[in-house]
């Protein structure tokens, strides 16, 4: 029996409008030790990603002796989730370390890095759907923390189909209930796709209307992320920053 | 952890020839841009499958193998059947595959599959349940590639509509002790739609339907979307390291639901003609 | 196996300067030999989890979330219910980490950690029972390392006894089949005692507490003992390929007595205080 | 409760008399990527076989400076059995890859290739009772297709005993209730085993017939072998080479 | 995937004088062709074991444990008990060997190994279901190789004939709700026959019966033949990358049988003399 | 329901007195391949343990240019334990064989082997509580059998508490219904502790005379690996040095 995800008002579960997103918070420079870091609160998501490198290839064969190889790992803690979580590396956080990694890839101006790894890992401690965009857009801040040299930042949001209506950044329920979900993850200023999936049913109209809000979402998604930088870099008061829009 | 992994290799002259002709509109195979190769299917190749198809897309071979048997359920769906799909990419497949477990590749190919099919409600798994809680089917569809020329999502997907749309599933019946009796008799699986998957490539800008490996070696980015038989997109997923435009997806889109409908007829055609490998 | 591992390097300067320091009884970050690092813990971290803490002891960061569900017993403790502690030194969390399933370091630290809650009767196992033979509570604590500056055995008992102190667990009812219902509502987890760990190094002959990353590769041997509430001793562990005299052994147990008191009443003032993350 | 498996007038289940081969197709290079490749069914079993190489080795320590390596892998995809095999790897596919590896090194000559590895790969794709035996004969076919200098091919076929007769080839209902089956590999021409297996039960009498007869077995694959490579070499009208013996 | 591994390298004055010697009808330590080593046997080494023995072959020692203990049976096989064979060459059993999992020397020492016993009927596995479909009895055999010096196949078989004619199980009893009461009373396993495997190596074109690590290293191919107490062959297993002729693997079944007689001969007798390690 | 560990006269289950050790036998030269060996009955324990090395390190990055690195495996057989032990290698094995890697290192004279490895495997043939502590002592004696510098034997006995009282030498049922195990490692000669772990329950005090206690029964065992050596090395007739005291 499906839960009602829309009200008659056509207000979600969660008390947000059709195109809202949820309140995203990224903090840059959260973990000493790295080169780059991130943490990004995406409604009760929780993520941390960090950034090694450039370093020496390991193993050594697979060095590319004209530009960086990306390393990339998205990885959910056993606490994340409703139910514990198996500890050992799951073939869907398998597929999502590789979707993040092209999508990252675009972006990173690996020429600048010849014969070097740039590693980039993805710890998701609490997860509420839409943590694949999530993580993509965390990693990006962590990579631009860390001064590896890039065309653009990544930003990514979801967009999909809940109750017969398209909206935006679908939560776990909603994924979980709704009928369709298109994670997106773009270069803002560049205007390109980098990351793209979908899983549901969409008619043809609903396809290109789903697909406009999601990078619509990444937009918003793209003004946190400048603005947590500009946060670390150009010195504001305030620890994190905050979109409730 | 996911890390670009060793990869076909294309010589320098053979890349410029590619650039070359596909600024003409061609392809080096001889091929328009969104031409697909030669596709052939054979159906009920594996006896001992409830369902079976060999794909020939081109020289990519590809055989689908489903398996209907009797399990017990997941505990969060007492009452649905389950589904599991699995793909490797063997080693006889191609130089660049290697023995062992399947790689990000292979597992990306196996999910993009199990979505598929689990997201068109090709399989009403409410109806693979026996008794709620105790007994389903499960329905295993595993893929083998045999030789590797690109295009494995869309091979795959061909396979196993094919083996699914022609396999069957044992009949049961409960016993008095609440076991199951599972009977030599039976039925058809009952396929409700055909999710058919269509991949794009882009190279040097332009955009090729069904890219075969040397293109896909050159390819900067790539995307496939799934659709069912009502034409509704139920699976996508870009891949590479490279980007598409806004409209370019939308065109994609536009043109993945049209072929769509071309291959789903070809493919509607095989299975009715219900073709049996002697 | 057990093998000698890539290790933290730490240049001949340093080196030199650390020795010239303890000398003088002072450490490289200015630090009495006994003295630890700054503590801070927040609770209720991860509100999925049925308790969790983040500890940061310098700038070591680690976040343990402990979920409490329901299953069976192993079948030689049919009364008992069960504790499963895991660690993971997450690949964020330094250079020297990596990916991958838990190496012999963190299989220490998740063992160690075990054995504090196990030995200290932390929790009453047999009051996790809800029937015998058929359904107990699990105890899952998992501990997840995201900054490592040292001192982790340390920071992940504080953060294990933060988040089971506040953990709690679903209530259950038996239907009349047998089968358990699973409520909304939630217990205490009734813990009994905070087992505290005190972890020392000997770098050059001198005993410093609470050493970080540099430290701790500097370090001839390694000491770490825990005490419950009433100040027993409930676990230990040396580690390091150095030494300790017998003197050396018992007077570092009585420091770490006086160090368990301290810091368990800070760390009880926090869980008192209640202190959510906002 | 054993099933008859031999009629009153010492018919087999499937109608084969007592020193009947199953019907054996085989055909050559069906595999476009590989250096050499054949596909055997014998039965039921439907097996695929390639050969890579000669290559370099990986990892390098295991190069011979003298000669080549080979390496093996029998392999059965899950939809290959009547019930679905597990995905994993299998000791008794660890076990026959090594078998069959050490009945195919007799026949290549290793000495042309130094530091060289040969790769030979089988799936089976339907198994019925004497897969080890098909998967040798065609793996030994591929190898002959990769232009590998070989002695001899080898041909694989097993004998076996069942309702107290000694029969030829056995399948898998005859496997599983019969008494014994010897699965036997030869360099035909040389008249040398190179694979010789054993379970069951047999008497010192019965042991020498049914090793005479799984040579004979042997003798009648390598017809079918030699036919299918003439047939690629040097042309036949027919895609594949049938015997119904 | 198979392959060659890391081997006993065997110096050139060493192999020649091997050749010579054998030319003679002699080997290098100063046995006949087909004679075998000292063999001696111990019974009942691990107490905690259902029945155990440590066999010495020459400097080859393995000693095979078994456990009988209470399980479930297999779907396919509801009335019968479960054996399971395990095999393991230690690493402290020589340099070339290494800790890890069993690679396929070890696999094939295992399940040559568990061939004997299942082909030969030496266990009536219908006698080892105690209710079916519900409880059987599971009989583990593990076999570890201490030092290796060859004749592995061999010396594996008279342990494990050693350790399960002297091995007991538990008995049982049902209790009224159907679940398992195991006793601690004890009875004998009831062993039907004795599978004895018997070795031969081809070097330079001689046959010689159980060879040494040396001679292992120098041969051209190995042949197994496994007998049992009737003297009919139950299993086989040819190894090595080299041939034999018809002729001698006729010959080689023949002498296997002879010398299968006075082995078994020679391992009844220490059975029945009770031979306890004290 | 606990088992009374000590009657009325604090005697044990065994039959020992509160300070006295089982029965101990070390055997040197076991294994003839390896270049040191030892075997050693600690009670019902029965161990193996093998020395390999100085040799070349693999794989070579762990090579460090100024001396030896250790390898150590701590290994239960599947039939060492009362019900059947998993084949595969357990977190318990592993936190192990550190620990005993770390109480040997100090022992030896790792400098004198600059590149190389030394490789140390015990093997737990039978297990009675208290194996890790036979297993160290007996791979010390290995490492002196094998002709490796060493600074002194390392000699391991754990104390501990029974039925209220501090005790040498637990075994299994004490270790399971006891109140606490305190497994201890030292240098003899030169009073350093080299391997330490403690679970259990026990006060100020007890900690103190436990530990008095263990190092105790430390020095008993070092004189029974003296014994041992000495019998090789020294030739007494009988093969097997005993301890009953």
């Amino acid at each position: 029996m499906k839960t009602a995800l829309l009200n008659a008002d056509k207000i979600r579960l969660d008390g947000r409008k059709l195109d809202e997103l949820r309140p995203v918070k990224i903090e840059v420079g959260v973990i000493k030790n790295a080169d780059g870091s991130a943490r990004i609160e995406f409604g009760k998501n929780k993520i941390m990603a960090a950034v090694y490198g450039p370093k020496e290839v390991h193993p050594k064969h697979l060095t590319k002796p004209d530009r960086a190889i990306v390393k990339c790992r998205y990885h959910m803690t056993p606490f994340s989730t409703d139910t514990r979580k198996n500890p050992s590396f799951s073939r869907r956080e398998i597929e999502i370390s590789k979707v993040i990694r092209q999508a990252l890839e675009p972006a990173i101006i690996l020429e600048d890095y010849p014969r070097s790894s740039i590693e980039v890992y993805m710890e998701v401690l609490q997860s509420d759907g839409g943590s694949r965009c999530a993580a993509l857009s965390a990693a990006s801040v962590a990579l631009a923390d860390a001064g590896i040299n890039m065309r653009d930042l990544v930003a990514g949001c979801a967009a999909g189909k809940i109750g017969g209506e398209i909206v935006l950044d679908i939560d776990d329920t909603e994924d979980k209930e709704g009928e369709a979900d298109m994670p997106t993850g773009i270069m803002p200023s560049l205007g390109l796709v980098t990351l793209f999936q979908l899983d549901g049913n969409l008619s043809a109209s609903e396809f290109q209307k789903t697909f406009d809000l999601a990078v619509n979402g990444c937009m918003k998604v793209y003004q946190i992320q400048r603005e947590a930088l500009m946060n670390k870099y150009f010195g504001q008061s305030e620890p994190m920053q905050e979109s409730n829009e | 952890m996911s890390a670009v992994r060793k990869a076909v290799v294309v010589g320098t002259l053979r890349k410029s020839q590619m650039k070359e002709q596909l600024v003409k509109g061609k392809r080096l195979d001889g091929r328009d841009l969104l031409q697909q190769r030669n596709l052939s299917i054979e159906l009920g190749v594996i006896e001992k499958a409830s369902g079976s198809a060999r794909v020939r897309l081109g020289d990519t071979e590809i055989v689908a193998g489903a398996k209907v048997e009797t399990g017990r359920p997941f505990p969060d769906t007492p009452d649905q059947g389950l589904l599991i799909v699995t793909a490797e990419v063997l080693p006889i497949a191609s130089a660049y595959a290697e023995p062992g477990p399947p790689n990000e590749e292979a597992i990306e190919l196996a999910r993009v599959s199990d979505r598929g099919i689990r997201e068109s409600g090709m399989l009403d798994f409410s109806k693979l349940m026996i008794k709620k809680g105790e007994h389903v089917y499960s329905v295993f569809v595993d893929v083998a590639v045999l030789n590797d020329d690109g295009g494995l999502f869309d091979a795959a997907s061909y396979a196993i509509v094919s083996a699914l749309s022609t396999a069957t599933r044992p009949n049961t019946e409960l016993a008095e002790d609440g076991s199951l009796i599972v009977s030599d008799d039976t039925s058809d699986l009952d396929v409700k739609t055909l999710p058919i998957a269509t991949t794009f490539a882009k190279i040097h800008g332009k955009i090729v339907f069904d890219p075969n490996t040397e293109e896909q070696a050159m390819m900067e980015a790539r995307l496939t979307l799934v659709t069912d038989s009502e034409g509704k997109f139920v699976a996508g997923q870009k891949g590479g390291s490279g980007v598409f435009t806004y409209d370019e997806m939308k065109e994609l889109a536009r043109i993945s639901a049209e072929r769509g409908i071309e291959i789903r007829k070809a493919i509607r055609d095989t299975i009715d003609n219900g073709s049996q490998k002697t």
